[in-house]
């Protein structure tokens, strides 16, 4: 039973983002966004940006999902739409209704101007089209095409693709706000920014390799808000804090369990109101998330740093940044390339004892295929490793006791393997010692 | 050839083809035995555990011919038997050998065995065996023992059988009936200077490291026999010298002869094709494998490539002290680097003790002209007076 | 009673008659080229015509230098190095002298001798060129003038130039880049050669640790410009005899009539 | 036209700060001379302040005043062979011993060792302690590095456990000579948190070369390495944070290390000490720099140390056996293969490297053995040109400025070619997403 020493500077997030938010106050344009919709781009053309998927796992951190769900539900939305779009449909009938009873201040919606979605899964681009029914505002679809093949020529063409279709949305944008004209140096200062950000997310997903981990990767996940949302220096800021704590950890020999004996890969997105459970659940295994490929930016396989070399920033043009970026990430990539991106770069290096899979029930892109990876772990890098099936803020599929069993399970893998091992090396100590 | 009633000439050029022709005799024992050849490459390589396992060790020597091909992938700054060993590599005349094993004795020797298969297409992976320098150091001499029970099983694993400690008992019996013989031959020639030429005393060795000990102790027993009536000749008046050096190759015909052409007789060596392939018996009275350890760690001469204590200068004086050697001659290979620190180590020294010395660097197939035999014998004429 | 003594080098063949008291008789020098005994022929036939005596009446005669040997059998009783002759030869002129230098035009040596001229220890370059003639002829001839006159201008250097490359072909490269630069005073390159040989030679004068009095021998004695950086370097006045090219061959006379002496118990 | 070069300003307090550092080692009166990777963290700890020699060679060769110890040297049966690190050192020790001072620099003067540690990973540097014991008389411990012919876990592990063992007997020898009691395990394990931090910075500041354009330039980075070297503490690590900083700031606003870089360049091998400035000059006269390189950036993923000690090789509970894990690293003593995936695969797939260069030092037998090979290894597997340049690390005697820049120039005028070439076969495709 290892006690949790968490880092610090994670407890700014929240004010930071307060404050950010308030800041934005100002637009009197606001667009809904949903998946990857050139956030960097609306500040630029005088749009502030709300995403839609943060909120609903806000509502649903917060442990207020299910009556919005439940509520979507009885009008039509189906139980197996992504709970994302679920929470968030579902709060804005009530909303509609005027259902203030069951709404928190702090939920509270901003009907939209204009919705920009990515179309990067079956969801978004119809999610989107929905809201634009309902609030009869003008909708931008970016679509990002499927990178069957990641050679780079071939990733290359995607990104033009993409960044023509940016050139488009920036003028759509500023129709939509009635900026005359698009504030280039914003953009530009934000990917400066961004890169810099960047730079210590890298070094901060190098530290998690440090044995024992000086932070848990649940901590680097619920920080990616700030690297989404806001662009600024105070961004930057934020994660060189981050890095620096957890270099002087590193430096010190100071974990974040003080007993680490497992060290765990997760692949997935997080079932974000069951954050804390999980945390408590692994401590209390003495082990510990250390990798991952969710809300970790820039690493090697990112297919942006293969288009723009190394980083993936061309500072001379931030759209092409921005297209590049876009041009094969996560449900958009190839089975081998998401072989590489989401499996072995967060297991070389990590000293990974397991590998945990999360298949959430309502995000089917996830799931296709989780079978095999989780084989493919097993045989090719003899790592024990389930899939967990959850979701990311649906409730309704998650069960604690089936979890810790699993989780117990897993583990005890882990310590018959070891035996195995410490049996093989003393059989070889003998053999050079002329004992057998 | 009839090693009965062969002539001393005749016996020696046997010796001669033995030595310039490896592939001859290996190839001949493959076919009468199916047994596996293993090149080796260093003088701490453990031969007898090769011999026990029933595989022939052979000695890659340097060839005394042209390098060519290798010039292509090794500097004009690296060693002479470097590049005569990726040489031969790539003409194919290595072909004989079915592995290579090589013990590092030295930084470049490893790294070249290391390479030799991007060297030349016609080696597949070169065996290793790393022992440490450090002689004295009882955690290196640990290792050491580790290092060749793990070549012992990597043997086995060759050869197909295990390597019985009888086996290996056996094998050492033989490699010490051979050294014992050359240690006999050098006495004679200790003292009937000039009873044999130094360049027949370094074929007969040669020989004794590329061909089948059995048959080369067979050679050796007759080649002694046929000395008996040499020993009533007159003996060299010459100046006795002592030679030292060419620690991982043959030394160059033309320096031996020079010397003895130039006014000098070598009376005794310390050389790798001579003293210091035999000098170190094993010994039978401890296990097998410690036996081989130990001869390992408690060398007779002094190693460039080893570390000890002692001064390798005092070594070779008592060299030439017991051989009443007037003078010594180091013949030191160019950019053999661990043979320059030795060689100024040493040279200190006999300029402490007075014994006169003399540098002779070789490099491989470029002969010298007259310059060298100019230097032999202004070494010998200033001993005169 | 006359005896002679034949220095066979590379270059050139020198030839010196002596008589019992070590008088010199008559010397003389000619271009070797390829045929050693016409070399040799030639030289005898020069020097005996000097004397008006025929080969015939030489009674011993000692053979030295690199073609020592190939001219044994027909011009000479015995063979001894440049060496053990140039010692004899430099303690002929300077019986003070403890050391000779001689540079050849394929070898360097540094000899340390006693008062007899005996040989007590000696240095000699390797394969190499440098420090040697050749390396000057090379040198001389990429800045266009012959050794001798190089010699002299070298003389003119305010601040000789480094020349540190060893090899005679990147030395080579490595002077010609030096005139290519601007303000680089042409002497100041000559020096620089001239200390580059020397301190090659100066080399083997530490090994064979030599003292002073220094006698120097052979051609290169004549080249102005390595005497000077020489007498720098080694801080002392270097003797050259006169004639220096044929001390080899003088040596050689000397070791002929001592060994006649020795073998009859003459003195 | 010829770039400006924008150096890191950070790398002027280098100098400065050496200089503080080894004044505060005065007080130490056990001096142990070390060559090759001897322990180095364990000397303070155990009250001995250590002399790196190849540094004070190179420092010698950098004042461009090696050769007359070379020749000093040479002239006392010094081999012209040997490795010129050692050349000079024992040239000015022979020079000193014979009281020479009118050829001795001040600041060249040497202090005597009261013992010699030497790291087995050459042919040099054991024999060269050996002379220098037999000289001063002093006693002399060798720390044995195994080579790695095979890189199987196992096999590193034991040789990892072999190291360590030796560091346990240098710990105690070095007590011995100090006539130290207690050996001081607070002052390793401050060392050691020091070095991880350093390591982290080099590691982030090696990463950011990979910029387009390169924030600094790799000689930049070669030239810092002697603080990782030989202080190893706080002050050292806060230097390679300032380091690392404002190479941030420049990769953020894009600035870059030569006004105008066309050449993005690897280089192998260590750097012809002597020549560093000329080399810089050289390369930027045409827009080329150095952006990467294996000497000096230990750092690598596979690299034995970090497999055996995830992720970076540092064990803070037991800082010796890290030390030991590390000793496996070394270029030297790694196989073949790993010498290529470390040293080239790794460098060439992550710094848009456009040629590469491979230094090979007359006087450094194997760095050059297969420099060869490695060249036309790179030419076939990445089909990026590669030249082997003989040249030496600290005897100014190998070095010919102008065949140096004949070469290199030749080598970016491949660069130009295959770029041509590259380009007239793109124009011959058109693209159909160009909107």
């Amino acid at each position: 039973m290892a006690t949790v020493n968490r880092l610090q500077c994670t407890a700014k997030i929240s004010p930071m983002l307060d404050e950010y938010y308030a800041s934005m106050a100002h637009y009197d344009c606001v667009a809904w966004c949903m998946g990857p919709s050139a956030y960097e781009m609306m500040g630029a053309a005088g749009v502030s940006c709300f995403q839609a998927e943060s909120s609903s796992a806000r509502i649903a951190g917060g442990h207020d999902a299910t009556p919005f769900i439940e509520y979507g539900q009885a009008r039509g939305v189906s139980p197996d739409m992504c709970s994302y779009a679920k929470i968030n449909i579902g709060l804005v009938l009530a909303q509609q209704d005027g259902r203030w009873d069951m709404i928190k201040e702090r939920y509270r919606l901003n009907p939209p101007n204009l919705i920009v979605a990515g179309n990067i899964c079956p969801s978004m681009m119809q999610w989107a089209h929905l809201l634009g029914q309902i609030y009869h505002v003008p909708v931008f679809i970016i679509d990002y095409p499927f990178a069957y093949d990641s050679s780079i020529e071939a990733l290359t063409a995607n990104a033009k693709y993409i960044r023509a279709q940016l050139e488009k949305l920036k003028d759509f944008l500023l129709k939509c706000s009635g900026q005359k004209e698009f504030n280039w140096d914003m953009l530009r200062e934000q990917t400066a920014c961004v890169r810099e950000m960047s730079l210590y997310q890298r070094s901060i997903s190098r530290l998690f390799q440090v044995v024992p981990a000086p932070a848990s990767f649940i901590d680097s996940a619920v920080s990616m808000v700030p690297a989404i949302s806001m662009k600024n220096q105070k961004a930057a800021d934020f994660y060189k804090e981050f890095m620096l704590e957890m270099l002087d950890r590193a430096a010190n020999g100071i974990g974040s369990l003080d007993n680490e004996r497992y060290r765990i890969m997760w692949r997935g997105n997080f079932p974000w109101f069951k954050i804390s459970f999980l945390s408590k659940l692994f401590a209390k295994y003495d082990a510990l998330l250390v990798s991952g490929e969710y809300g970790v930016y820039g690493l090697e396989e990112r297919v942006g740093n293969k288009i723009i070399p190394p980083d993936g920033f061309d500072l001379n043009d931030p759209l092409w940044t921005i297209a590049a970026g876009g041009a094969g990430g996560g449900y958009i990539a190839s089975y081998e390339s998401k072989w590489k991106s989401e499996f072995t770069q967060y297991i070389n290096g990590y000293s990974i004892d397991a590998v945990i899979i999360q298949a959430p029930h309502t995000c089917r892109p996830w799931t296709l295929t989780t079978r095999e990876f989780a084989q493919r772990v097993n045989d090719e890098l003899g790592i024990p490793c389930i899939v967990l099936e959850a979701d990311h803020t649906d409730p309704a599929y998650f069960n604690d006791a089936q979890v810790e069993t699993r989780v117990k399970a897993l583990l005890e893998t882990v310590d018959a393997r070891r035996e195995e091992k410490a049996k093989k090396d003393a059989e070889r100590e003998a053999m050079l010692n002329g004992e057998l | 050839m009839d090693v009965k009633n062969c002539t001393l000439q005749e016996l020696l050029k046997e010796f001669a083809y033995r030595a310039h022709e490896p592939a001859d005799a290996a190839n001949a024992w493959k076919a009468k035995t199916g047994g596996k050849v293993i090149g080796i490459a260093g003088l701490d390589v453990p031969e007898p555990l090769i011999h026990a396992a029933g595989m022939l060790p052979v000695v890659l020597l340097d060839r005394d011919e042209a390098v060519t091909l290798a010039n292509a992938h090794v500097e004009m700054h690296q060693c002479g038997y470097i590049r005569s060993l990726v040489d031969q590599a790539m003409k194919g005349e290595l072909q004989y050998c079915d592995e290579l094993l090589f013990h590092d004795c030295c930084h470049i020797v490893r790294m070249l065995g290391d390479a030799m298969h991007t060297f030349c297409d016609k080696i597949k992976k070169v065996q290793f065996i790393y022992l440490p320098p450090l002689l004295e150091y009882e955690t290196a001499q640990k290792y050491a023992m580790k290092e060749m029970r793990k070549l012992r099983k990597r043997l086995e694993a060759i050869a197909g059988n295990p390597i019985t400690d009888e086996a290996l008992a056996a094998s050492i019996k033989v490699y010490n009936t051979q050294k014992k013989l050359l240690i006999e031959l050098y006495d004679i020639r200790r003292a009937y200077p000039g009873i044999l030429k130094a360049v027949d005393v370094s074929n007969v060795v040669a020989a004794g490291m590329c061909m089948p000990k059995e048959d080369h102790i067979e050679l050796l027993k007759r080649l002694i026999e046929l000395l008996e009536p040499e020993k009533a000749k007159p003996v060299s008046t010459a100046i006795p010298v002592v030679v030292h050096g060419s620690l991982c190759e043959r030394c160059d015909d033309y320096v031996l002869n020079d010397i003895e052409a130039t006014g000098g007789v070598i009376v005794d060596d310390d050389l790798y094709v001579g003293s210091r392939y035999f000098n170190t018996l094993y010994d039978e009275t401890i296990a097998p494998m410690d036996a081989i350890h130990k001869a390992y760690i408690k060398r007779v001469s002094p190693c460039p490539t080893r570390y000890e204590e002692r001064n390798p200068g005092d070594y070779l004086a008592d060299m030439v002290k017991n051989a009443n050697a007037k003078g010594i001659i180091m013949v030191v290979v160019k950019f053999c680097e661990a043979h320059d620190y030795f060689y100024f180590t040493a040279h200190r020294r006999f300029q402490d003790l007075k014994i006169p010395e003399m540098l002779v660097e070789t490099e491989h197939d470029s002969a010298p002209e007259g310059q060298l035999k100019t230097r032999l014998q202004g070494f010998f004429e200033s001993m005169e007076v | 009673m006359i005896f002679a003594g034949i220095d066979i080098g590379s270059t050139t063949t020198e030839v010196v008659l002596l008589d019992e008291n070590k008088k010199i008789l008559a010397t003389s020098q000619v271009l070797t080229g390829f045929a050693l005994e016409e070399a040799a022929e030639k030289a005898f036939a020069i020097c005996c015509e000097q004397v008006g005596c025929t080969r015939a009446d030489i009674l011993y005669s000692v053979s030295t230098g690199y073609g020592r040997e190939l001219v044994l059998a027909e011009f000479a009783d015995e063979q001894y190095t440049e060496i053990a002759c140039h010692a004899k030869g430099a303690n002929y002129w300077f019986p003070e002298a403890r050391g000779v230098i001689d540079i050849g035009g394929q070898d360097s040596k540094a000899i340390a001798i006693n008062d007899v001229g005996g040989i007590t220890g000696f240095a000699m370059n390797d394969k190499c060129a440098a420090g040697t003639g050749r390396f000057l002829d090379v040198m001389a001839g990429i800045m266009g003038l012959d050794v001798g006159e190089m010699g002299r201008q070298s003389l003119l250097a305010t601040k000789p130039v480094l020349v540190s490359s060893i090899c005679t072909v990147f030395a080579e490269s490595e002077v010609i880049s030096l005139l290519s630069k601007k303000g680089t005073d042409p002497h100041d390159i000559m020096a620089g050669i001239h200390e580059s040989v020397v301190r090659r030679v100066n080399m083997l004068v530490q090994k064979a640790q030599l003292i002073p009095p220094i006698v120097m021998s052979g051609g290169v004695a004549k080249n102005a410009g390595v005497v000077k950086a020489f007498e720098d370097v080694l801080k002392t006045k270097i003797l050259i005899p006169e004639d220096p090219q044929s001390i080899g061959a003088l040596g050689a006379a000397i070791l002929a009539r001592n060994k006649y002496f020795s073998k009859n118990n003459l003195n | 036209m010829a770039s400006t070069v924008n150096r890191i300003k950070t790398t002027t307090k280098i100098s400065p700060m050496l200089d503080e550092y080894y004044a505060s080692m005065a007080h130490f009166d056990c001096v142990a001379w070390c060559m090759g990777p001897s322990g180095y963290e364990l000397m303070n700890g155990a009250g001995v302040s250590c002399f790196q020699a190849e540094s004070s060679s190179a420092r010698i060769a950098g004042g461009q005043a090696a050769t007359p110890f070379i020749e000093y040297g040479q002239a006392r049966g010094v081999s012209p062979d040997m490795c010129s690190y050692a050349k000079i050192n024992l040239g000015l020790v022979l020079a000193e011993l014979d009281e020479r001072w009118d050829m001795i620099d001040e600041r060249y003067r040497l202090n005597p060792p009261d013992l010699v540690v030497a790291g087995n990973i050459c042919p040099s540097m054991m024999q060269w302690a050996h002379v220098l014991g037999q000289i001063y008389h002093v006693p002399v411990f060798i720390l044995d590095y195994p080579f790695c012919y095979d890189s199987d876990l196992d096999v590193l592990r034991d040789n990892a456990k072999y190291i360590r063992e030796q560091l346990e007997n240098l710990k105690e020898f070095l007590l011995k000579c100090s006539g130290q009691k207690e050996f001081r395990g607070e002052t390793l394990m401050n060392q050691m948190a020091a070095c991880r931090e350093m390591d982290f910075y080099q590691q982030n500041i090696g990463e950011m070369l990979r910029t387009v354009p390169a924030p600094a330039s790799f000689i930049d980075n070669a030239f810092s390495m002697t603080p990782a070297i030989s202080m190893k503490n706080e002050k050292a690590a806060n230097f390679y944070k300032e380091f690392m900083e404002e190479m941030i700031e420049r990769v953020k606003t894009g600035t870059s290390s030569i006004s105008n870089e066309r050449y993005r360049i690897m280089w192998r091998g260590n750097f012809p000490w002597f020549k560093i400035g000329f080399l810089s000059r050289l390369l930027a006269k045409y827009d080329a720099l150095l952006v990467s390189g294996c000497y000096g950036t230990h750092i690598h993923q596979d690299s034995p140390a970090n497999r055996l000690i995830p992720p970076d090789g540092f064990d803070l509970k037991d800082p010796i056996w890290g030390m030991a894990c590390f000793g496996l690293g070394g270029g030297y003593v790694s196989n073949y293969e790993d010498k290529w995936k470390s040293e080239f695969v790794s460098q060439i797939e992550n710094f848009s490297i456009d040629a590469v260069i491979i230094q090979a030092p007359h006087t450094c037998r194997p760095w050059t053995l297969t420099s060869r090979e490695l060249c036309q290894r790179v030419e076939d597997t990445y089909g990026i040109p590669c030249i082997v340049l003989e040249a030496d690390h600290t005897d100014p005697a190998y070095f010919n400025d102008a065949q140096v820049e004949t070469r290199i120039k030749a080598l970016l005028e491949t660069v130009d070619a295959r770029r041509e070439e590259k380009a007239r076969k793109a124009a011959a495709e058109t693209d159909e997403f160009d909107f």
